[in-house]
């Protein structure tokens, strides 16, 4: 099944130098966590996997733009209800069918429906009323429950990829990895890793390079940052350690922001409960300290408010929060608060770090309780992430409305604030309903003024990917390694 | 109380050396082996069923929802309850477990949820991984603790002896992973001499196989050196200070054979348990060890199926390291036997 | 202790020419030998001030009350301390070397090319995890045989110790022999190495007098033929006197005498030689003459100077009420029987000597009797029966004191003394108590083991060659000590002992086994004045043998 | 049979000296049975024995005083990642605390769990151990079975379970550590026994109407105790990583606690950027457990001296 070059390749333990012009490349990931179906997938590995094969109808490049796959024009109709989607002709799925119509009814039908488990369906609820096919050929229309100007963003968002109609949300993909993506997967063994070798069935394969692409599995960022050393793989991810390790002469690609790490603070449990020890919090966090410390530098200072920089609305008018220990004293009123963070493994260095800063100003006894993921996401109603009084948790990019919908509705899922503000939700609703950029503008302003007054979620800094290169790998990646940019490897070569 | 087999005439061994004839019994001997694999044929099925009954149970307490895990966190509490319903995962625990136990003495082990395969494939090509990691690492070991350890004993208290314990148990003091990362560091990054992860390719011949498993091979040994020779040392100690070894030494035997002949088995016996457990240990307590190097060995897969409460696999994966272990604490009471001729494991007259 | 002058051993004595002095042609030549160990009061001193010089081919003994420095300074010649112990000599010469000054493999080659080395503990002197012939064979191989050539040689070796079945023997385990199989075993060994020096320590103890003959007989071969030096260490002086040339005499590390064997115990000339030479007309006197009989060697040579009535208690009529009753007990060791049909009966207060060739089965039924192996039969004992090991070395605690095992066996048995009290009666010194087993010689393991069944009153106790290890002052302290007790609390004993002569002094009636079968039951003067079956006949005539031998000064070779 | 930690002395070892020469390794032996005082004196002439006491007394000292002395283990004190220097003399973490503070205020855990865990475990798997090997039969069948099972169960695994059921606190550490180690030590033990069941002094304290608790504890365990002691010592590192193992499986105590088992394992990725992150608790585990076994040793060696 594979190519007598490659074999020669990966036996040698080299990464790339395939025998054909493109190589083959050799990334790291830890063994995906959960089943890998498009529909369902939930971790990164996973969709990583799943996002080489598969192709959705449009993407996000690194600047916040959107960017055609399958889908090649998208408009709304006058009365800012239906979008209507024209697919890429000649765009087939990876067994030689046609990417229809009814291929993308499907998937969405599929994707919202009533007993669906793709965590994709949140996106939509309440947004999206109906998928039918749309009058021209190759044309879909999505009807919407309300207007939603951002609705194509939703379009790139997490398990969107097309599939063939009458594919099951419980079949087992990875026995018959179907999709319209740049890659064939060829061999997925447990524990170790999948190869792929070039689709060449993909409608821009012109543009795809690579020959072959070989995920190893790493369950430890270490031996990946070895492996990186070693020449195993020709990309790691740029976070700190790594970068400290490399030293600053890597050869890096910047793709774009990916996620915020957001301090939750519950507003219905004392101390919380006064909006002044919420501020107090967030004036007293180092946030360029924290950028540098806990992120490498590849993040931005946020200020409170869930505006992601490359986000086409920016609010403006904002003081941008900065440590001032006399504001914290001022706003505490020279009491002292102590308080437990509850928090998730993986971001165990923030919470020490905003402990060790709010415990510097004096203000503030904070303790941490760091828990391993299945416990913090644990199910129940009395799941850390959603019931601990402070707690720390990471949310992928999402439009400042999903947030809002999200995070701080009524009623929201995943409310771990308690807050509600119904002065935010219809001015949020709002938004979502306006063209006009200036109007857009201006309710941004007022949508960010009350996240930074309110302190629902102290933002410390918005975090970008970053990935560390090989030398020997060309071209930058046009838009973060996420389901939102596609898993794009076009253009990217080895030399 | 003494046994009563007829004086079997069996042993080969005559004269010719003491070590040449560990076989070389008396009747009472074969007769006390008998015994002992008849008992423990009975008592292993059970010990297995309790371990299988307890893991079953035990996992429960580990925190988490497998739908949950499968789903991630933005999923909703329907969808999970959903996709637990649809894997089978509601019902009464003790249903599910003698379904669980149906299946495997039927030969069906199931689906994992973690990894999506059948059950039974991953653990027997992930048990042959371990075992050849295991027996690697073994022959490193054993052979080298026991040298350091009579080393260390005839030594004792001398320079030698000292510097030992001091560098042996310094190493053994080192977390298994960063002993790992030094040597990576060194012998994949600095000198590529060895993949940084080790997984076996399936084309790859055995002299590469040896290559990829000789790190966490060494590193496995080094994280159990210490331990074995400091038992060795102490075991060695002991059966040095007793008279039949002064009867050696005045014999005029070189050091080699006394120690090989009269000190080791004399000294083995506490050190052989160790070893027995040791080799349990390294099928299911290398998870560290494979995680470094991306082995795929049983270990890091059960962690991985406690940390995802993927029952089926975790069970029928700890019952089948279970039997390994077994075996090999088994092995161990019968080399017992063996070693020292005096030892009986039956109740006392 | 200081003592008059010692003689000066390198003055060329009134020997033979095979035994000239002169230390370049010596095999040993010690001067001034001093082996101490630290003490809570400064250096203790094991061995003080020994000279010795013996001879190519030459024999010389090495006698002492137990815990004299004998062992101490016999493996000092094999370049063994006890652990912590140093050494200091202003001469140490053995073969040419500078033994104190030898190390590593020029020490190993020394002993293996020089060395053979009975030890005095038998039983623990083998490996037990290893069958015994290999151990016999590897002394074979090192010395260049083939493995072939081993095997013969091993079994060849059993054979002349009189080992029965040497094939089957040569397979088994040191714990599945006798005591005096463990011993020829340990004799054979020594033998393999083709020494030029023996050391024999206390080599016959475990044997019975027939077999112990032999063996000497043996050694007086081998020594003729290879003409090796034997340096004999024995508490039984007719063992010395008929098999040493020349007799050292230490007491407490120091020699008080030393010259010709004939002359020194014949004429002892120090007050502790003639303390210990003392006994020796009483031993003989106490054996007496044997009866008639066919199969003593030299029935009518060299008759006992008297035959002095005895004031042994009139032999008692089968007792009413016996303590231990036996009825056809049967048993065996790994499936081979190893007692036949055995029926005995010992009254309260009786002693009942067990005598019989080594390998016989006497500590077998020993332990039956006490519980301690399974038989077939009857046997109705009392509870409490307490043993005296064979081996009192194995039977005690490594790591227990002296004082300790005393003190609570004391205890245990319901006894009233102090363990220094215990530890008089039994010639201890109070200085022992503290000390660890392994800190203790031969004689002084042995009576802590016999003062510990004795530490209070029980109704049996089986002693299993009890004095053994024991010089004869002691041994005769040892022995009142039982008879005293017996009257005391009415003990009985079973009394293992190939002693003839403490068999004959404390035995009311003696139970002669053969190959696990009781072949003669009798009051001990009419067993002694008339022994019915062949086997007791043996018995005797090989103990009058060896001891009448003791008679000749000079050595048996004369 | 005899007595480990003792040693037949062969010639050309100590006291083989030729006559004036004093020799060195009996000079510092005590005399058989000498008094404490003679013991500790011999000893206090042995430099790595003090220098074990010392380390040892060292990390009592910080264990028990280091918020008296006034580190900061918590605190930002420092540039990120700096090396060592005479600021910092174990340089500062990503975090910029000082690792010195952090470490010395992690001997405090370490002792805790460390001394204690491997008591317990030693306490309670020779216990069980000499009673299998001495009553053997089904007692030993019974008692290693299920000694077995947890054997058998995977390390992590039975971790993750005991974690579940006791969490992470102190007292629950070493609860921890005594129910992991003492199957092995168990087994360890038994097998010992079953040797020492060969010999005659226990068939002699048994004639001599001993009950069967005193046969094993005045009897038996005196003579499986240095091999309880050299299983003891080496638990005792095994315990103080416990806290390792943990946070490999997530399970650690929680930050910023200074474990030292933790720090190793939080910090092992630094271990190219920055060494001495984690060699600082390393060492200090190192230094806990090479000090420990090396005064066991000295003291062995010692007590021994002149048996047999
Ligand atoms: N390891 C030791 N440490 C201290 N003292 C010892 C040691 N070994 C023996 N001794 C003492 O040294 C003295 C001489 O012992 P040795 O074994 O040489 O006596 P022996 O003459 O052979 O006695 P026996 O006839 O009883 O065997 C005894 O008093 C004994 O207690
Ligand atoms: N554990 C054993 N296994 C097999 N055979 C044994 C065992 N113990 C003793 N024997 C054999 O049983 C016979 C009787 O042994 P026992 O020890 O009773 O003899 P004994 O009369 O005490 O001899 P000795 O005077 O030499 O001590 C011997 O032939 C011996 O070899
Ligand atoms: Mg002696
Ligand atoms: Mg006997
Ligand atoms: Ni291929």
């Amino acid at each position: 099944s594979f190519g007598s070059g490659e074999a020669g390749a990966a036996g040698a333990g080299g990464a790339s130098g395939g025998s054909s012009a493109g190589g083959t490349y050799a990334l790291g990931l830890a063994e995906p966590d959960s089943t890998i179906n498009p529909f369902t997938v939930s971790d990164w590995n996973a969709m990583f996997v799943v996002g080489l094969v598969s192709e959705g109808l449009i993407t996000q490049d690194g600047k916040g733009g959107l960017v055609p796959r399958l889908a090649t024009a998208w408009e709304v109709s006058g009365d800012d209800l239906t979008w209507t989607i024209t697919l890429r002709e000649g765009a087939t799925f990876n067994d030689g069918t046609a990417v229809t119509a009814d291929d993308v009814v499907a998937t969405f039908t599929t994707i919202t429906g009533a007993d669906s488990l793709s965590p994709g369906a949140s996106a939509f609820k309440d947004v999206l009323a109906t998928v039918a096919p749309g009058p021209g050929p190759g044309t879909v229309e999505f009807h919407l429950a309300r207007p939603y100007s951002d609705f194509p963003v939703l379009l790139t968002g997490s398990n969107t990829t097309i599939l063939p109609a009458g594919t099951s949300e419980q079949a087992d993909w990875k026995a018959d990895p179907v999709g319209a993506g740049q890659f064939l997967l060829t061999e997925y063994t447990p524990g170790q890793g999948v190869r792929f070798t070039k689709n060449p069935r993909y409608w821009d394969a012109g543009n795809v390079l690579l020959d072959e692409l070989h995920v190893k599995f790493y369950a430890d960022a270490q031996a990946q940052l070895l492996a990186f050393q070693a020449g195993e793989v020709d990309q790691v991810a740029a976070d700190p350690t790594v970068l400290r390790t490399l030293g600053a002469e890597v050869k890096q690609s910047a793709p774009g922001y990916t996620k915020f790490d957001g301090i939750f603070l519950d507003v219905t449990v004392a101390p919380f409960t006064d909006v002044r020890v919420r501020q107090a919090i967030a004036w007293a966090l180092d946030r360029d300290a924290i950028v540098a410390t806990v992120y490498g530098r590849n993040a931005t200072v946020a200020n409170d408010a869930l505006y992601f920089p490359d986000y086409a609305v920016q609010p403006g008018g904002l003081t941008q929060r900065r440590a001032d220990t006399a504001k914290v004293a001022e706003l505490l009123g020279g009491r002292r608060v102590s308080f437990t963070i509850t928090t998730v493994d993986t971001l165990q260095t923030l919470a020490e770090v905003v402990q060790q800063q709010l415990n510097a100003t004096g203000s503030f006894d904070v303790q941490l309780s760091v828990l391993p993921s299945a416990q913090y996401y644990a199910d129940g109603a009395d799941t850390p992430w959603l019931s601990a009084p402070a707690t720390i948790t990471n949310w992928a990019r999402r439009l400042p409305s999903q947030y809002v919908s999200q995070l701080f509705a009524t009623g929201a899922a995943w409310n771990a604030s308690k807050y509600s503000n119904p002065q935010l939700e219809q001015l949020s609703a709002q938004y979502d309903a306006t063209t006009d950029p200036g109007q857009r503008q201006d309710l941004a302003d007022r949508i960010a003024a009350i996240e930074w007054n309110d302190v629902a979620v102290v933002v410390p800094a918005f975090a970008s990917s970053r990935l560390v290169l090989a030398q020997d790998v060309e071209a930058d990646f046009a838009s973060g390694q996420d389901f939102s940019g596609g898993f794009d490897f076009r253009h990217v070569r080895l030399s | 109380m003494s046994t009563t087999a007829p004086a079997a005439s069996s042993g080969t061994g005559g004269p010719g050396g003491p070590g040449a004839t560990v076989g070389a019994a008396g009747g009472g001997r074969s007769r006390r082996v008998g015994r002992l694999l008849l008992t423990r044929a009975v008592q292993l099925p059970v010990v297995l069923l309790v371990i299988s009954v307890l893991t079953f149970w035990l996992v429960q307490v580990v925190p988490g929802d497998p739908g949950r895990n499968a789903l991630g966190p933005y999923a909703t509490a329907e969808q999970v309850a959903q996709w637990n319903t649809r894997n089978g995962l509601d019902g009464p625990v003790a249903q599910r477990y003698l379904h669980w136990l149906g299946g495997f003495l039927t030969g069906d082990w199931g689906t994992s949820l973690r990894f999506s395969g059948p059950v039974r494939d991953l653990v027997m090509t992930r048990l042959g991984n371990s075992l050849a990691l295991g027996l690697y690492a073994f022959a490193l070991l054993v052979p080298l603790a026991l040298v350091l350890g009579v080393v260390q004993a005839r030594r004792r208290g001398q320079r030698v002896d000292r510097g030992l314990t001091i560098g042996l148990l310094t190493v053994s003091a080192v977390p298994e992973f960063v002993t790992g990362v030094l040597l990576l560091l060194v012998l994949a990054v600095k000198w590529p001499l060895f993949p940084v992860q080790s997984s076996p390719d399936a084309g790859s011949g055995p002299l590469e196989q040896v290559r990829l498993m000789t790190l966490p091979a060494v590193v496995l040994a080094v994280a159990h050196l210490a331990v074995l020779a400091r038992m060795v040392r102490a075991g060695t100690i002991e059966a040095m200070a007793a008279p039949f070894h002064l009867t050696a030494v005045l014999k005029g035997l070189p050091p080699g054979r006394v120690v090989r002949s009269h000190v080791l088995r004399n000294a083995l016996v506490p050190t052989l348990s160790v070893v027995g457990t040791y080799l349990g240990t390294l099928l299911g307590g290398a998870a560290v060890v494979e995680t470094l190097f991306s082995y795929p060995g049983l270990g890091a897969l059960l962690v991985a199926a406690a940390d995802r409460k993927d029952v089926l696999l975790l069970t029928s994966g700890v019952v089948v390291t279970g039997l390994v272990s077994l075996l090999a604490l088994l092995l161990t009471d019968l080399v017992f036997l063996l070693v020292d001729p005096r030892i009986r494991f039956g109740g006392r007259t | 202790m200081g003592g008059p002058a010692v003689p000066e051993p390198a003055v060329p004595g009134p020997a033979g020419p095979v035994e000239g002095t002169d230390p370049t042609g010596a095999l040993v030549h010690v001067r001034g030998l001093r082996i101490a160990v630290p003490s809570r009061g400064g250096a203790r001193h094991l061995v003080d001030g020994l000279d010795l010089d013996l001879a190519p081919g030459g024999a010389h003994g090495l006698v002492g009350a137990s815990g004299s420095g004998k062992t101490t300074a016999a493996l000092a010649l094999a370049g063994h301390l006890p652990p912590g112990a140093e050494a200091s000599a202003t001469r140490f010469q053995v073969a040419g070397h500078d033994v104190l000054a030898l190390r590593g493999e020029r020490l190993r080659a020394f002993r293996a090319g020089t060395l053979g080395v009975v030890h005095q503990d038998p039983a623990r002197a083998l490996n037990p995890t290893a069958p015994v012939g290999p151990q016999v064979a590897e002394v074979f191989r090192l010395h260049g045989q083939d493995r072939a050539a081993a095997r013969a040689g091993v079994l060849a070796g059993f054979e002349r110790v009189g080992l029965p079945d040497p094939p089957a023997l040569a397979r088994r385990f040191p714990h599945e022999l006798s005591g005096g199989q463990q011993q020829r075993v340990v004799i054979a060994m020594a033998l393999a190495a083709r020494p030029r020096l023996l050391l024999l320590d206390e080599p016959t103890t475990a044997l019975d007098a027939r077999v112990a003959a032999g063996v000497m007989r043996l050694l007086e071969d081998l020594r003729a033929e290879h003409g090796f030096a034997t340096l004999l260490i024995s508490h039984d002086l007719h063992l010395v006197a008929a098999h040493s040339r020349q007799v050292t005499v230490l007491a407490q590390g120091e020699v008080v005498e030393t010259g010709p064997a004939g002359r020194v115990l014949a004429a002892p000339s120090h007050p502790v030689t003639r303390a210990l030479v003392a006994a020796l007309p009483d031993v003989r006197a106490s054996l007496g003459a044997p009866g008639p009989t066919t199969a003593a060697p030299r029935p009518a040579a060299g008759p006992p100077a008297s035959t002095p009535p005895e004031t042994d208690p009139p032999a008692t009529d089968p007792p009413a009420v016996p303590v231990l009753r036996l009825r056809s007990v049967g048993a065996a060791h790994a499936g081979r029987p190893v007692l036949h049909d055995v029926c005995l009966e010992v009254a309260a207060g009786e002693v009942v000597a067990l005598v019989g060739e080594s390998g016989s089965g006497k500590s077998t039924l020993g332990r039956v009797v006490a519980g301690l192996h399974p038989a077939t039969g009857t046997v109705e004992a009392p509870r409490g029966v307490q043993v005296v090991f064979q081996n009192p070395d194995a039977s005690l605690n490594p790591r227990r004191r002296v004082r300790q095992v005393l003190r609570r066996a004391t205890e245990l048995l319901g006894g009233e003394e102090s363990p220094e009290a215990l530890a008089a009666r039994v010639g201890l010194p109070p200085d022992l108590l503290d000390r660890l087993p392994g800190q203790l010689s031969g004689g002084q393991k042995q009576r802590v083991a016999i003062a510990r069944a004795f530490a209070g009153p029980v109704p049996l106790v089986v002693c299993d060659e009890p004095t053994s290890a024991l010089d004869v002052s002691v041994q005769a302290q040892v022995l009142d000590l039982l008879a005293e007790l017996r009257e005391r609390t009415g003990a009985a004993y079973l009394f293992i002992s190939h002693d003839l002569a403490v068999v004959r002094r404390l035995a009311d009636r003696v139970a002669v086994l053969d190959a696990g079968r009781l072949v003669e039951v009798a009051a001990t003067e009419r067993l002694f004045s008339d022994p019915q079956h062949p086997v007791t006949r043996d018995l005797l005539g090989a103990a009058f043998a060896l001891h009448r031998r003791a008679g000749t000064p000079g050595g048996g070779r004369g | 049979m005899s007595a480990p930690f003792e040693q037949t002395q062969l010639a050309g070892r100590a006291g083989h000296l030729p006559p004036a020469g004093p020799t060195r390794p009996a000079a510092q032996l005590p005399p058989a049975g000498a008094p404490r005082g003679q013991v500790l004196r011999a000893l206090a002439h042995r430099p790595t024995f003090v220098l074990g006491v010392l380390v040892l007394a060292w990390w009592v000292f910080w264990a028990v005083g280091w918020q008296a002395v006034g580190v900061e283990p918590f605190e930002r004190t420092g540039p990120l990642l700096a090396a060592p220097s005479a600021a910092h003399p174990f340089g500062t973490d990503d975090l910029g605390r000082d690792v010195f503070a952090r470490v010395a205020a992690g001997a405090r855990p370490a002792l805790l769990v460390g001394p204690f865990g491997a008591g317990l475990a030693t306490v309670l798997g020779g216990a069980l151990g000499l009673v299998a090997g001495y009553f053997r039969g089904w007692v030993d069948n019974a008692l290693m079975r299920s000694f077995d099972v947890l054997l058998a169960l995977p390390t992590l695994i039975f971790l993750v379970v005991l974690v579940g059921a006791f969490g992470t606190s102190t007292p629950a550490l070493v609860a921890i550590v005594a129910l992991l180690f003492a199957p092995g030590i168990a087994r360890i033990v038994r097998a010992a026994v079953l040797v020492e069941m060969g010999k005659d002094y226990v068939t002699s304290a048994r004639v001599q109407g001993e009950t069967h608790v005193r046969v094993l504890r005045t009897e038996l365990l005196p003579n499986i105790a240095p091999l309880l002691l050299v299983q003891a010592l080496l638990s005792l590192g095994a315990a103080v990583l416990i806290t390792s193992s943990l946070s490999f499986l997530g399970l650690g105590a929680q930050p910023p606690s200074p474990d030292w088992g933790l720090a190793i394992n939080e910090k092992r990725v630094l271990l190219q950027a920055a060494w001495w992150t984690v060699a600082a608790p390393a060492l200090a585990v190192a230094s806990l457990v090479v000090a420990a076994n090396v005064v066991a040793d000295h003291v062995a060696e010692t007590a021994s001296a002149g048996q047999r």
